[in-house]
């Protein structure tokens, strides 16, 4: 059923969600403990070396985990609920409501998200990792809602919508229960878009210094490594480990969003490797 | 016409709001301008200046927002954008006209050979479901995982500093005078190499994907079978059957992407000190150049407004169906 | 003289077999009619003959003879030169068929380009003109976009396209369904019309037995992926000799004369996952023996025109 | 018995784009009755279905539930129901039949269970947990059925409850509703373009044209003894097995477009037998007895 | 033979307006190869006299509220006319005129041709100011004179008396030429580069690479980035003026208004630590405890504090703790009521030299049971937060300038002192002491060196046993230049100026430049 993409996606996610769980537990130093070694390469002591002020670079990986896939999931579940919202009400509901709506999404995307981050982070007393996903995922739904909108316009008038209504279903369920879950394909893309969205903005918050720098996660190890020019001083190991591991988990998501395309998309589930036009001659 | 009519009204009222918003987002800010010119300073400029920088941004008189908002509103209406505080007295207006050019070029070319690449890659992929070229999606998308600065500095520190063989910053070399020459044509180029190919290698695989899975859709559609039964070449079937109705939901994608060429990309302008406007706007918010963020977000707001607009007139112009409703 | 033979066609959907070990026969200028209960394996018989057959199916077994060629063992390329210039066909949804972006024009031409590149602009111009008229389109149609055109107008494009290089076959996949009668009958009979003048032959695939009776020469009709009757319409519609047929002509009604009561078949038809053993038809059927439980009957000749699959026919034969 | 359930008075609905779908439409249907609604692809019978269950808004024109303005929806669906035309869009493709079919129990609060519906309408009761890809056409037709019992309603609109199926199946089918409406004095709209099928299965008939009703009467009155001349070349045109090798004559033309229908008699510009009031003055209804009526200038006289 | 000077600020516009801060040609510094100052005085050693340049002498009243400077004569603008007393009462005008040009806001009272000579006369006294008046520069009000709103001026032209002249402008790079002539010996170097990098990591590259020859950057590791590439040649002077980095403390927080507890907090934060990896060894070292840095503190420290030096004392800072009624309770450290002490320091996400600092702070904080926590905040947050007091901890720089005043002035003085949620300019620590006041006060307006003195001894008494904030580093005016094309930069061992292209001193290195052989 599931393909071998999507088996290797789940595959490494499970595995960065191991290491989210696990990772302060099993990661051999303290990260934010300045110890004797100062950027050394990796070692056996040190696996992915140190930083300037000795730290060890394998903990912070380790430990940063879990605040990478935490902004990334709650980000990613706040603004696929915003665009939900949003989106597939101005489809289902038109008229008014639905200018309306659009107008707003439209603004949402046109607003320009960096200093819209900077305003949200401001105004917060404490910018941690929850208030960043926040922040993102308010820039971050109106893309999604607009294709869900889209969506729902074509689905809204299909036949089953009309007969649930005809049987007396409330709007509410009408949207919820028949037009909802026909999305669910759409929506699981957009939802995997915005986290891989959702930690790149949060990496590359944290490495302009927009973001929090407080609490660990790739983001961090990268700023710091990148303030204190670590590939120009010849420590890739610094910079490079966060990189590959951010890339990681990206195509992880990827790959994972292959699966949910075939599987909701029966079309492109029974295809298989068959050719249009030509059918096979394959005698037994 | 008259949904043409009725598209331009909601931009417009669209275009109002968020201008509005745009003018009072930097206003939301905390600091004021000269607060944050002292703390960008960090001591090189000394507190006593704080007194003349008030004077000098003109914030020494207590003026309403709503005082603010008309008078933006009459400066915008009359093309006066006003006095960026950054690079005070230099106009906003002449501070976008610099940098434009270059962001339009980096930008606007590379989202174009992006599209244009993603889009026959994902033409064939889809084509080809299942063979080599449907295998290097996975691939391509690793690349689009990677954060962009990653891949910039990356791309630096190899092709920079270590082999040297292409420059690490700026739009062109330092001692040289912008002309139309063709050294300066060649130099900019060779600048343009480095942020260019990045670029394009971290978004294309964007566009693969969004082709690809259409082309795999509409290969389906009863019409390529027909078209396939008519005895059509492979070719004319990919192209003219499948992948021009494949196409429709990325053109909408790609004029949106082309209205947000104009906000230029502060990361690739940063890693590689490249002469855009995304860098110069990250300079206007540090510094709460209201005058400044309020021309860009104004430049992009239209930008993406039009570019919306364009969509939903190309759209007409692609697909026949939505003709009829049009006209 | 026949045009197309097939011969032990068996096409596989996965696991699941659509079409089991069918042999057809088209003779030169013949409607042959199609029909048998939905999902029965008529398109897929129809499509699998030219391969056409979208994934997931696969050609299992058989030939399918044209003019001397396998089409089956045919090279892509070759296979392409073959297709529209001798076997045409109209699909199913015509709504679907056409290409949504492209004008009339342009897809009709684009048959031209591919089979006769040595033909003039303007020629072929001359000739899509020609093919409209002659369809009962107005020429200035050419310029219209598919979804500019009425149901019954994109199927009359589809079946000027199918004549448009004069093939040898004309395959047509339920053309008048969600079409009401005046169209449809508009429709068949020009179809019917160029038959005699151009003289090709017609697979003609429809569930409404009165039109295949009135418009074909003669039928096949299929039950669960096979051929289990086949013989000259007339013939078949008076005196049908499979237990399933005579269902099928038991249970339409009439629009004229007296009011006859409807039989109907009883029972549902079986899921193609679950075949039952032997005949699959033998747990609806009146007159089923114990044989019927046990063997799958083959498709044999009864007599001079009809060939019936049914243990009954082949008992009689067998004790004469 | 007999009495009145649904009537609809001067129905009109013009879609957004311009497109006079239905002009002026009035019908009646009766408890225990089947009316069946013919006539060319287009003409309006689904948007009547439509506008019936109120699931559209009409333009102009009312409809009376019992003789009374109808008043809250879920009040009114509870005695109409619709069956929609196409039976694979109308179920929803992520539901189960089981969901699909205790929705509506739960909704009007009945008694029965979904295994009920499905006994009724010819199913096992292992079809519940299936999702409709695992169905054929006519099981999802029937499934569809059952959805629209489960209200109990009085009304059942059915728009082409049999359009895709074999003639075997629609058989059973058409024998389940005529069924239902002996037992439990169902009022039956049956929409179709197997004409013969009306003949066999409906009460009255009613034919439509161009967004509008011109002939209505008992069945087999309007099927055997045609009037208008758009309902002549309806009959003339069904395919029948026994029709003489004569084929009769069927204008070439073009269904009327609705965005600008012609003033008078849509059918005018195909009409064989068109004058020129035709053209310019809509005709009335004229009575033919035995409730059969015609809306052509020709019958005038009838009238008069 | 071009000199190439690299900043790592960002795109600039064309305007060469030499008043305004934001103006390409301060942001790169070649306002000051342009235009020149009346006296050049050098930061670095704030106390030696300066050196006569456009003025050939000057002299203040003892109240220095009036100085008189006596302008070089045969000075040339670059438009060929000469410079005249006039031009150098107009510069001074313009500043009064014009309060927006004003960066040091100079209290300006009147500026007079007498005799040949210019006497501008002050309405305060400007004894701590007096570097700043020295260095104002001089423009030609032939050319001034006409411009409306010198603010709003971005003087296409320049007009200036130095020996270089605007070439060509792009918003990479600036470049200027050598003037034929020049009222003193031409420089050797023919013309400057001035380009702007958009980051510290784009100008750390371009100098590594040798692109750029002479910048000011803060680079994290100096010696492999930098020094390392060309060990010969690439050479970087970072020295001190008067000014300084510490961590700023809030006096309304307890129990941080406890002396005690600052002072323990002084004696644990280890200062070379922050010097070694906080800020990479480019900002000086601060060892003395009166928080002026050496050697340009030297001239003005107390008899008792010359000698003095900040050690690490934790088993002394534990002392003063228990004295003063707090507990060190496993671990934890229990203020006299009870309450644990926690301290919460804040600075921008992205100030990476200050985060490090504050890691380090923090754990030198635990050694005496102080949980220190570490909060980053956008650069405007902080900035409000900071001046409204809404802080418990903060590492920030004071003010620098030619005397002690700067430095003692931002953190102690109780003319600034503004409620909690009230914007202060200075003191935003809330440093509550009228002695400290009253002290400034005095030296400020003091005409004598006596008084100077005694009342320095009290604020530098102030400084090291009330801690009303803790120095850190001492704030550094260094530069790194290669002398692989040129030599003759300042240095430790010449120090005859601060290394920066962007100070007025910029000229009198460019004069002593002379090609590497
Ligand atoms: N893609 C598919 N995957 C699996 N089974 C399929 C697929 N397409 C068709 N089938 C099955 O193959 C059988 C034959 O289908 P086919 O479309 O040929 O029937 P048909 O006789 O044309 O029916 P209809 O009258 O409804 O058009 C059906 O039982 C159908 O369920
Ligand atoms: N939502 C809609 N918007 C605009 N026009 C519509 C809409 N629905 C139907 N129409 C138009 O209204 C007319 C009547 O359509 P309707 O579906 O009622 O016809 P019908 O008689 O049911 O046809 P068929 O026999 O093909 O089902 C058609 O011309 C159709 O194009
Ligand atoms: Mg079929
Ligand atoms: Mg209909």
């Amino acid at each position: 059923m599931v393909n071998a993409k999507t088996r290797a996606g789940l595959a490494l996610l499970g595995f960065f969600g191991l290491i989210a769980v696990v990772g302060p537990w099993i990661a051999p130093y303290d990260p934010s403990a300045m110890g004797p070694d100062l950027l050394q390469p990796p070692s056996g002591a040190h696996w992915f070396g140190t930083t300037m002020t000795g730290q060890d670079v394998f903990s912070q990986v380790l430990v940063g985990t879990r605040g990478v896939l935490v902004v990334g999931l709650v980000a990613g579940v706040l603004a696929t609920v915003l665009s939900i919202v949003i989106g597939v009400s101005a489809g289902f509901l038109g008229g008014a409501a639905d200018e309306l709506l659009s107008a707003l999404s439209n603004i949402f995307l046109v607003v320009p998200a960096l200093p819209l981050i900077i305003i949200v982070a401001s105004f917060l007393p404490d910018s941690g990792d929850l208030l960043i996903a926040v922040v993102i995922s308010l820039t971050a739904w109106a893309w999604g809602a607009r294709v869900l909108r889209a969506q729902t316009l074509s689905l809204r008038n299909r036949d089953y919508v009309l007969a649930a209504r005809a049987t007396g279903e409330r709007t509410w369920r009408l949207i919820v229960f028949e037009v909802l879950p026909n999305l669910t394909a759409v929506i699981a893309s957009g939802f995997v878009g915005t986290v891989i969205f959702a930690v790149l903005l949060e990496i590359t918050l944290s490495f302009i210094g927009v973001a929090s720098i407080s609490n660990w996660n790739w983001g961090t190890v990268l700023f710091w490594a990148q303030s204190n020019q670590a590939l120009s001083q010849g420590a890739w190991w610094w910079f490079v480990p966060a990189g590959l591991c951010i890339a990681f988990l990206g195509t992880a998501l990827a790959l994972v969003n292959f699966g949910i395309d075939e599987y909701a998309n029966p079309r492109l589930r029974s295809a298989g490797r068959g050719k249009v036009g030509f059918t096979p001659v394959e005698r037994s | 016409m008259r949904f043409l009519l009725r598209r331009t009204v909601f931009y417009l009222v669209t275009a109002w709001a968020a201008i509005t918003v745009n003018f009072l987002l930097p206003r939301l800010l905390p600091g004021d301008p000269v607060q944050a010119m002292i703390t960008r300073f960090q001591g090189r400029l000394s507190g006593d200046a704080v007194q003349s920088l008030y004077v000098l941004f003109g914030l020494d008189q207590n003026t309403s927002v709503l005082e603010q908002y008309l008078s933006y509103w009459g400066n915008l209406l009359t093309g006066d954008l006003g006095l960026s505080f950054t690079f005070f007295p230099t106009p906003v207006s002449e501070v976008l006209g610099q940098s434009m050019p270059w962001t339009l070029g980096l930008m606007g070319v590379t989202t174009v050979i992006s599209f244009g690449l993603g889009t026959v890659i994902g033409v064939y992929a889809g084509w080809r479901r299942g063979t080599w070229v449907d295998a290097l999606v996975p691939v391509t998308t690793f690349f689009s995982a990677i954060p962009y600065f990653w891949l910039g500095l990356i791309a630096i520190a190899v092709f920079a500093v270590n082999w040297q063989v292409f420059p690490a910053a700026g739009g062109y070399p330092a001692g040289m005078e912008p002309g139309f020459s063709g050294e300066f044509a060649g130099a900019v180029l060779y600048h343009a190499v480095l942020p260019a190919v990045t670029i394009v290698v971290s978004s294309v695989a964007g566009w693969i994907l969004g082709m690809r899975n259409m082309m795999v859709t509409v290969s389906a559609e009863d019409y390529v079978l027909v078209a396939h039964a008519k005895g059509l070449s492979q070719r004319r079937v990919m192209i003219s059957y499948a992948a021009r109705n494949a196409i429709l939901p990325s053109v909408s994608g790609f004029a949106l992407s082309l209205g947000f060429v104009v906000g230029g990309t502060l990361l690739v302008e940063m890693v590689f000190s490249y002469p855009g406007i995304g860098y110069v706007l990250f300079q206007g918010v540090n510094a709460k150049d209201y005058p400044l963020m309020q021309g860009v977000f104004l430049v992009v707001t239209l930008a993406v407004l039009v570019a919306n607009l364009l969509a939903d007139v190309g759209y007409l112009l692609l697909d026949p169906r939505t003709r009829r409703e049009a006209w | 003289m026949s045009v197309l033979e097939v011969r032990g066609l068996s096409v596989d959907y996965g696991t699941l077999r659509a079409v089991h070990d069918v042999d057809l026969t088209l003779e030169r200028g013949e409607v042959l009619g199609l029909a048998g209960e939905s999902g029965s394996g008529k398109s897929t018989l129809a499509y699998a003959m030219t391969r056409l057959l979208p994934p997931p199916g696969v050609i299992r077994s058989g030939t399918v003879r044209y003019k001397g060629f396998d089409l089956l063992s045919l090279a892509p390329e070759q296979l392409r030169t073959l297709r529209w210039n001798d076997i045409a066909i109209v699909f199913q949804g015509a709504m679907n068929a056409l290409n949504p972006v492209a004008s009339v024009a342009t897809q009709l031409l684009d048959v031209f380009r591919a089979h006769r590149p040595s033909m003039p602009r303007a020629a072929r111009l001359a000739r899509c003109r020609e093919l409209l008229h002659l369809v009962g389109i107005s020429p200035d149609r050419l310029d219209s976009y598919p979804h500019q055109l009425s149901g019954g107008m994109r199927q009359r494009v589809m079946i000027a396209m199918a004549l448009a290089l004069e093939p040898e076959i004309v395959i047509m996949d339920e053309p008048t369904t969600a079409l009401d009668v005046v169209m449809q009958r508009q429709i068949l009979e020009q179809m019917m019309e160029l038959r005699a003048a151009l003289g090709f032959s017609v697979v003609f695939i429809t569930h409404d037995i009165s039109l295949l009776v009135e418009f074909s020469d003669r039928i096949a009709i299929m039950y669960s992926g096979r051929v289990v009757e086949e013989a000259p319409a007339q013939s078949l519609y008076r005196a049908a000799r499979h237990p399933y047929a005579t269902g099928l002509l038991g249970s339409f009604p009439a629009l004229r004369g007296p009011r006859r009561p409807l039989r109907g078949i009883p029972g549902s038809p079986p899921d193609l996952r679950h075949v039952p053993s032997g005949c699959p038809f033998h747990p609806r059927c009146a007159s089923a023996m114990d044989v019927c439980t046990a063997r799958t009957p083959v498709l044999a000749p009864v007599d001079q025109h009809r060939s019936v699959a049914c243990w009954l026919e082949h008992e009689n034969r067998g004790a004469t | 018995m007999n009495e009145v359930v649904l009537e609809a008075r001067g129905l009109t609905k013009h879609y957004r784009r311009g497109a006079r779908a239905v002009e002026d439409v009035s019908l009646v249907l009766r408890r225990g009755r089947v009316t069946a609604l013919v006539g060319e692809s287009g003409s309006g019978k689904s948007t009547v279905a439509k506008l019936l269950a109120r699931l559209v808004p009409a333009t102009s024109g009312e409809i009376l539930l019992r003789g009374e303005k109808p008043g809250r929806f879920r009040e009114y669906c509870r005695s109409v129901q619709m069956i929609f035309q196409d039976p694979f869009a109308s179920l929803n493709p992520v539901h189960r039949i089981r969901y699909t079919l205790t929705r509506p129990l739960k909704i009007h609060r009945r008694s029965e269970t979904p295994e009920q519906l499905l006994e009724a309408v010819q199913l096992p009761a292992d079809f519940l947990d299936r999702y409709p890809h695992e169905l054929s056409g006519g099981q999802r037709q029937r499934v569809a059925i059952a959805r629209a019992l489960a209200a109990q309603p009085s009304v059942l609109l059915a728009d082409e409850p049999v359009s895709m199926l074999d003639v075997s199946i629609r058989l059973g089918v058409l024998n389940l509703l005529r069924d239902l409406k002996e037992r439990l004095h169902l009022a039956v709209l049956y929409i179709t373009h197997d004409i013969a099928s009306a003949r066999y299965f409906a009460d009255e008939t009613f034919v439509m044209y161009g967004g509008q009703v011109v002939e209505g009467g008992d069945s087999e009155t309007v099927t055997q003894h045609p009037a208008h001349p758009y309902t002549q070349l309806l009959i003339a045109s069904a395919p029948d097995p026994d029709r003489p090798a004569t084929s009769t004559p069927t204008p070439l033309g073009e269904p009327p477009s609705l965005g600008s229908p012609p003033d008078g008699c849509r059918f005018s510009p195909r009409c064989p037998q068109a004058t020129p009031r035709c053209w310019t003055d809509a005709p009335p209804r004229c009575s033919l007895g035995d409730g059969h009526w015609a809306a052509c200038w020709l019958y005038e006289e009838v009238v008069a | 033979g071009v000199l190439t000077v690299g900043m790592p600020n960002g795109p600039m516009t064309e305007n060469h307006n030499p008043y305004l801060p934001t103006s390409a040609a301060s942001s790169l510094g070649y306002r000051y190869v342009i235009y020149e100052p009346l006296v050049q005085t050098n930061p670095v050693r704030p106390t030696d006299k300066g050196t006569p340049w456009l003025a050939t002498a000057w002299e203040w009243a003892p109240d220095y509220r009036k100085v008189t400077f006596t302008p070089r004569e045969n000075v040339k603008w670059s438009d060929g006319k000469p410079m005249t007393p006039a031009d150098v009462a107009f510069s001074f005008t313009l500043l009064k005129e014009f309060p927006a040009l004003d960066v040091h806001s100079l209290p300006i009272d009147t500026a007079t041709v007498v005799d040949g000579k210019v006497e501008v006369t002050f309405t305060r006294a400007q004894f701590v100011n007096e570097l700043k008046v020295l260095q104002t520069i001089v423009v030609p009000e032939h050319v001034w004179a006409a411009v409306p709103d010198p603010a709003t001026y971005v003087n296409p032209d320049p007009v200036g008396t130095g020996p270089y002249k605007l070439k060509t402008f792009t918003p990479q790079t600036t470049t200027v030429v050598r003037r034929d002539a020049y009222w003193q010996e031409l420089p050797k170097v023919p013309e400057i580069q001035y380009t702007s990098y958009n980051d510290n990591s784009a100008q750390t590259t371009a100098l590594a690479s040798g692109t750029s020859q002479w910048s000011y950057v803060f680079m994290p590791n100096y010696k492999t980035l930098y020094v390392d590439k060309d060990p010969a040649n690439n050479k970087l002077w970072f020295p001190s003026g008067l000014g300084i980095h510490g961590l700023w403390i809030n006096h309304t927080v307890a129990p941080f208004d406890n002396v005690a507890l600052r002072q323990a907090m002084n004696d644990v934060i280890d200062r070379d630590a922050i010097f070694q990896r906080g800020e990479a060894g480019l900002f000086p070292k601060l060892e003395s405890p009166t928080g002026l840095p050496r050697p340009a503190g030297d001239p003005f420290l107390a008899p008792e504090y010359v000698d003095a030096k900040h050690e690490v004392d934790v088993p002394k800072a534990k002392e003063r703790l228990t004295a003063a009624g707090f507990k060190l309770d496993g671990g934890a450290l229990k203020d006299p009521s009870g309450k644990a002490v926690t301290i919460e320091l804040t600075n921008p996400a992205g100030w990476s030299d200050y985060l490090t600092d504050l890691d380090i702070i923090k754990n030198d904080l635990k050694q005496i049971g102080v949980e220190a926590t570490v909060r980053t905040q956008t650069a405007d947050a902080w900035t409000t937060d900071f001046s409204n007091g809404k802080f418990q901890g903060s590492m920030r720089w004071t003010d620098t300038g030619g005397t002690p005043d700067d430095i003692y002035t931002d953190v102690m003085n109780g003319n600034q002192l503004r409620p909690i949620g009230e914007a202060a300019g200075g003191n935003q620590g809330r440093y509550n002491n009228p002695e400290a006041t009253k002290a400034l006060e005095a030296y400020e307006n003091a005409t004598d060196d006596a008084t100077r003195k005694a009342s320095l001894a009290v604020l530098q008494k102030i400084m090291v046993e009330q801690v009303p904030m803790i120095p850190t580093s001492a704030a550094p005016i260094g530069a790194e230049y290669t002398t692989k094309h040129w030599t003759g930069w300042p240095s430790e061992a010449d120090p005859y100026a601060p290394p920066q292209a962007t100070l007025p001193n910029a000229i009198q290195i460019v004069m002593r430049l002379s090609p590497a052989s």
